[in-house]
């Protein structure tokens, strides 16, 4: 019954390893940071009663109350901008923005005003703002929710940008995000959702640092560099060129901002060649800077110039065009071919 | 006199500011010559028959997702028929079917957006004087601002009708868009469907204040609720803001209370958030049994039927037909001449699309 | 009875509600024990001449700008005085030196701000109750609805006051903020002061209706207008609505009506779009001189003169003192703690500092 | 007199070179553009009576009246929404927002409207609006008044991005935005706006195509690759490098979306060492799409990692900060010296 999602799942908090997907270990997040911290409100368009359109949400305002778990009006500006304030008052707001292309009506409040308030203040005013954002394509929506905007935050003084790739990170991430005094931007890969995997929440995990990128597998001939729901796209890739004898290093970047520099230099330093993957088109993505990054510090070693296997430069398409504007496995697999493949002319 | 045109009486007896005792004669001249009834109630029919159709769709794998607009009818049918096509120029939201309709928009078009085939939907925008499905919400309201400028500065005696919603409502956009319209006099209407809510969230916690059209005095214009379920009432009162936004008269917030009888959309389920009784309830003030009632001919009841199941067979034949966009549409129409960059990854984009 | 209370009495009699009616015994309490007239127009004279220095300043080419509030004192000091700085919460943009006097910022640190050290300003606005220095128009507002929410949360009785102008009132943030606050019904009052200009924009081309306090009744919420050069005024009309919302009474619109004696700021030149004649008759409605009119008294007038040269010295003073801030703190605020990569970066650039 | 602005060098048209500043070209260019196409608005925030807080639209109303060219309330997402509205009636707007950091308001119509209108209306609807946006810093201006916002816009699909470095290339790339069918994003460097230089406005130029760079100053050792401000910048630092008989080419790169990666290539195939220049914050910055061009088309002839020399990940600072913030002469010979004397380890 997804209506008890919350509570269902609250019981067995401490218990064992049990089948989460994304959108449950998020709910769970959520409803752990909520109890462990009552300064914790979560609120944006749909959160309340309904549960979020994604039923992130489910159940937490029936845990805990209408004053914690909260419908905003329609407004995504206002959103931001109580939040600014509820901080300001000395809460930690977890509002959601209901989809990625939504965020462009905030974009003022998020930039000019969550990013550096705390700057402004010369560090005396509180911002500790996770803004929850159900991010990216693959789900054939309708215009606009199917966007992706990190290296458009990750471009920001004053914010943080994390993306989770499974159940368990996005539990991890979500709590640290939560904790962390600063305000980050929590980019759900909507795509994965539904993607279940056992995951046990109270499991002791050593907390890696904000910032720091995960080997989502090892390997030792090129590294595949991907965030979010392109995580387990280069897995695949990963899976088939090891039929082929190709060992892929997977590595999965998590932390957008700040970007794990030196976890990209140690994992290229090693295999020699990169291939970095995301969905937001090529021009000015994310992928560029990580490109530029591993050039900058691994250019004696580099045996090929990092490949980027992207949306293109076009607006997100809708319905089939999905799966030809999505970086494919086979893109994937011919930028890899390539890496693999150069010879200095 | 027809029940119709005693209809009109009535609710003409309803205005008590002195313009509208003048403009009585005329509207009822305007009303009984260019306007029919029959006419209006055959376009609700078209639209109620082609929303179920579209459900039926979805329901079998053809539309991966609808936004039904089941209750709202009348309000969108009176409202897109009492613009001139030749020169006004409409602005849609994503639940616009009805207002399609009796634009006479092409339906295939229309529906193509829900199919996934194309965002903005495969009708022709400019000459359907329908701009394309917007998904914002709240988007499209300053877009009719700025047309409604482009057509005074023509001098075309165009008007702009912009619709939105009461969830809608609470964007800063629809604030700033009724005080530009304000300050500079636009020809522009703002055509509020106030369907008692957005998505879950009820109008009440909404629409402070709880009236959309009470916004209007704040701006100095003209902010007028009517009946949303009642497409004569809904049609008079569009003709009255067009008229007066055609005469330099300035712009009109209506707000046409109305309910959203379905959920949000296909992928939504109310039972989570309102009780089925207050659907059930709602769902007996129906704008098509009103409409019906006011007509009472039978035959010509049936007849609008029959013409509506024609429609349908063909607007579901049309998009059954409707074959993918072919992958180059992807490039071709991200600027009037693709840039040198987007044909290269077109032709790269071709190379692996060939290769699979 | 003193002049001062009588006009109390005057005042009040415009009160037509009943509610404010009842309060009115109330009111006279309050007014007479807690407020006091002569601290208003200490605070008057404080602002008046620290603001006149600040454009001396800039000529003498210690400030690179300033945005003067000559004319808006009575405004920004009546309603900063009517806060509780125990509980209470202001929301500035940037031209709120009076509001900072009132309610005892510190003043060296709000105008560093004018004078480039740090854009908030090097006051502590947590501890000053008082916002950091807001540049972006409009961008506070928001934040005052929060706070708001906040604060009745905590049951701290905390109210939340948001200044902005006329021209601010046409974003889109003022309106998400009103329908906000008037559906959560949250403690916090938005005060406009509407000095007739945005820059070169007379408020007729920008406020459609000509009222930005009208616009609350759209909102189901309180709005007034108020004389805002009566600083006795001002500070009854926003104690009345700081009461209000501590009473659960909901937000109100302010809408003081002044006028922005001076140029926008000290790069504008306001010869340019609106004539002198404006500005000269403008001037004879002084906010300083209404005070000093209803005090009366030329020892206690010449006193507060006295006290305000001493604070504006000090304040020179203290700014010249001022050094400029040090290169590191470019990196060290940006976050609670510097990230790995941001160390890098000031490392670096201590480098090439150091290389110079 | 300023206010006459317009006027005066109205009459000069077609006679010979002068001197201009940046912002006297631009509105020359706006002027000679409305003469030229009686569809095109010119309209914003306090640019008709005052003829805006820089001037360069001073004048304007004055000659072409008040339908053609006028002031809109304080709104910026309006203003953007009603260029929308206005082009669908087959106007040509020029609309202004004030300042860069007050674009962000506008940003949801900038970027789910004005850059996909043309899209979703599968080219039918035209879009042929130019967003005239003071930018960059070095003025010492207030908060949110010195933002470089170009890799935000560049990475949106369907906008074009443009900024000038000179008055003769204000006033040729502002008809050439203004003329081009598609939305255009006009970056004026606000530092160089009272900068004189002579330059003719009826003397015939080759038009470059749009998305075209230029030489700004060639040279042999290392390319140095700017727009907007700095380029004047990086041509101060090629006259310091000369004296120590360093050759260096300056390369304008002009249009920021879409980038010249041919002209890039070329010239960096010639030079084989790049340093790219920019005001904003360096992650996601410009410069890495840059780098990353560089090195995807010259890997084998690079002699050293392409440098970036941005502004550091920071809100942009107050006062004298702003000049330790942005890439000063002695950051860029740094650079430099790194790629000349760069050995492959
Ligand atoms: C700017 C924006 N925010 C959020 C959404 C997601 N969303 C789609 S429809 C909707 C509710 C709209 O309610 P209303 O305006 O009343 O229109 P209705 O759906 O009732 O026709 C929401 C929140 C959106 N499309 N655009
Ligand atoms: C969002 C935004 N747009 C534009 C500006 C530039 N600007 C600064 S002050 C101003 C006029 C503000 O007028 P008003 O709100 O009436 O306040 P006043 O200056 O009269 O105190 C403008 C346009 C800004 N600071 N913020
Ligand atoms: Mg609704
Ligand atoms: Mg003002």
């Amino acid at each position: 019954m997804p209506s008890e999602m919350v509570t269902e799942r609250v019981t067995e908090r401490g218990t064992e390893a049990t089948e989460f997907s994304l959108q449950q270990a998020i709910n769970l997040a959520l409803c752990h940071a909520c109890e462990d911290d009552d300064r914790v409100l979560v609120f944006g368009e749909d959160v309340g009663r309904l549960g979020g359109v994604f039923r992130v949400t489910d159940g937490l305002q029936a845990k805990f109350g209408e004053d914690r778990v909260f419908d905003t009006p329609l407004a995504e500006s206002a959103i931001m901008g109580m939040a600014v304030g509820l901080a300001l008052a000395g809460w930690r707001p977890v509002p959601e923005i209901q989809f990625d292309g939504f965020s462009y009506p905030a974009l003022d409040q998020i930039v000019n005003q969550v990013a550096r308030m705390h700057y402004r203040s010369r560090g005396t005013a509180p911002m500790p703002i996770t803004l929850r954002l159900p991010s990216f394509g693959g789900i054939r929506a309708p215009e606009h929710h199917a966007e992706s905007l990190e290296s458009l935050f990750a471009h920001v003084p004053g914010l943080k940008v994390v993306s989770p790739s499974t159940p368990g990170e996005g539990y991890h991430l979500l709590r640290q995000a939560i904790a962390d005094p600063d305000p980050v931007i929590f980019l759900e890969p909507k795509s994965r959702y539904w993607h279940r995997e056992p995951f046990d929440p109270a499991a002791p995990v050593p907390v890696a640092p904000v910032g720091t990128s995960r080997i989502a597998r090892p390997g030792r001939h090129a590294t595949l560099i991907a965030w979010g729901a392109m995580v387990s796209r280069c897995l695949q890739v990963a899976e088939l060129a090891a039929e082929d004898g190709v060992e892929l290093e997977v590595l999965d970047l998590r932390w957008l901002k700040p970007i794990d520099a030196e976890g990209l230099a140690e994992s290229v330093g090693r295999t020699r060649r990169a291939v970095v993957v995301h969905e937001a088109p090529l021009t000015a993505g994310l992928g560029a800077e990580v490109s530029a990054l591993i050039t900058e510090r691994c250019f004696d070693t580099l045996r090929a110039p990092v490949q980027r296997v992207t949306g293109y430069d076009v607006p997100y398409p809708a319905g089939p065009l999905e799966d030809q504007y999505l970086p494919g496995i086979d893109r994937i697999l011919t930028a890899v071919q390539t890496v693999l493949e150069y010879r200095r002319g | 006199m027809s029940s119709f045109s005693a209809k009109v009486l009535v609710r003409s007896r309803k205005l008590t500011s002195l313009i509208a005792h003048c403009c009585l004669i005329h509207y009822l001249l305007c009303t009984l010559s260019a306007m029919n009834l029959r006419e209006l109630h055959r376009h609700l029919v078209v639209a109620r028959r082609l929303d179920e159709e579209a459900i039926a769709l979805q329901r079998q794998g053809v539309l991966p997702a609808y936004a039904p607009m089941k209750g709202q009818e009348a309000a969108q049918v009176g409202s897109a028929a009492a613009l001139d096509p030749t020169r006004d120029f409409a602005f849609p939201t994503y639940r616009e079917l009805g207002a399609a309709v009796a634009l006479g928009v092409d339906l295939v078009g229309y529906l193509a957006s829900h199919l996934g085939n194309w965002h903005g939907g495969l009708y022709d925008p400019m000459a359907s004087r329908f701009a394309p499905f917007n998904a914002v919400v709240g988007g499209p309201v300053t877009h009719a601002v700025g047309w409604a400028m482009g057509a005074r500065l023509d001098g075309t005696g165009g008007v702009a009708l912009t619709y939105f919603g009461d969830g809608a409502s609470s964007q800063g956009d629809v604030h700033e868009a009724m005080n530009f319209a304000g300050v500079y006099r636009l020809p522009v209407i703002f055509f509020c469907q106030h369907n008692g809510w957005a998505i879950s969230v009820p109008s009440e916690r909404q629409v402070a204040g709880g009236s959309v059209a009470a916004r209007a005095e704040g701006y100095g214009i003209t902010g007028r609720r009517i009946d949303g379920n009642d497409v004569a009432e809904v049609y008079e009162a569009t003709r009255e803001a067009v008229d007066r936004a055609r005469d330099g008269g300035g712009p009109t917030v209506l707000e046409a209370m109305t309910y959203r009888l379905g959920p949000h959309s296909t992928s939504d389920d109310p039972g989570r958030y309102r009780p089925l009784a207050e659907e059930r309830q709602r769902a007996q003030d129906d704008p098509l049994l009103r409409s019906a009632r006011l007509i009472g001919d039978e035959e010509f009841l049936a007849e609008a039927e029959s013409h509506a199941a024609k429609v349908v067979r063909e607007v579901r034949e049309g998009l059954l037909a409707l074959g993918e966009q072919p992958g180059e549409e992807m490039f071709s129409f991200v600027y009037r001449e693709p840039t040198r960059a987007l044909l290269e990854q077109q032709r790269r984009w071709k190379e692996s699309a060939d290769a699979q």
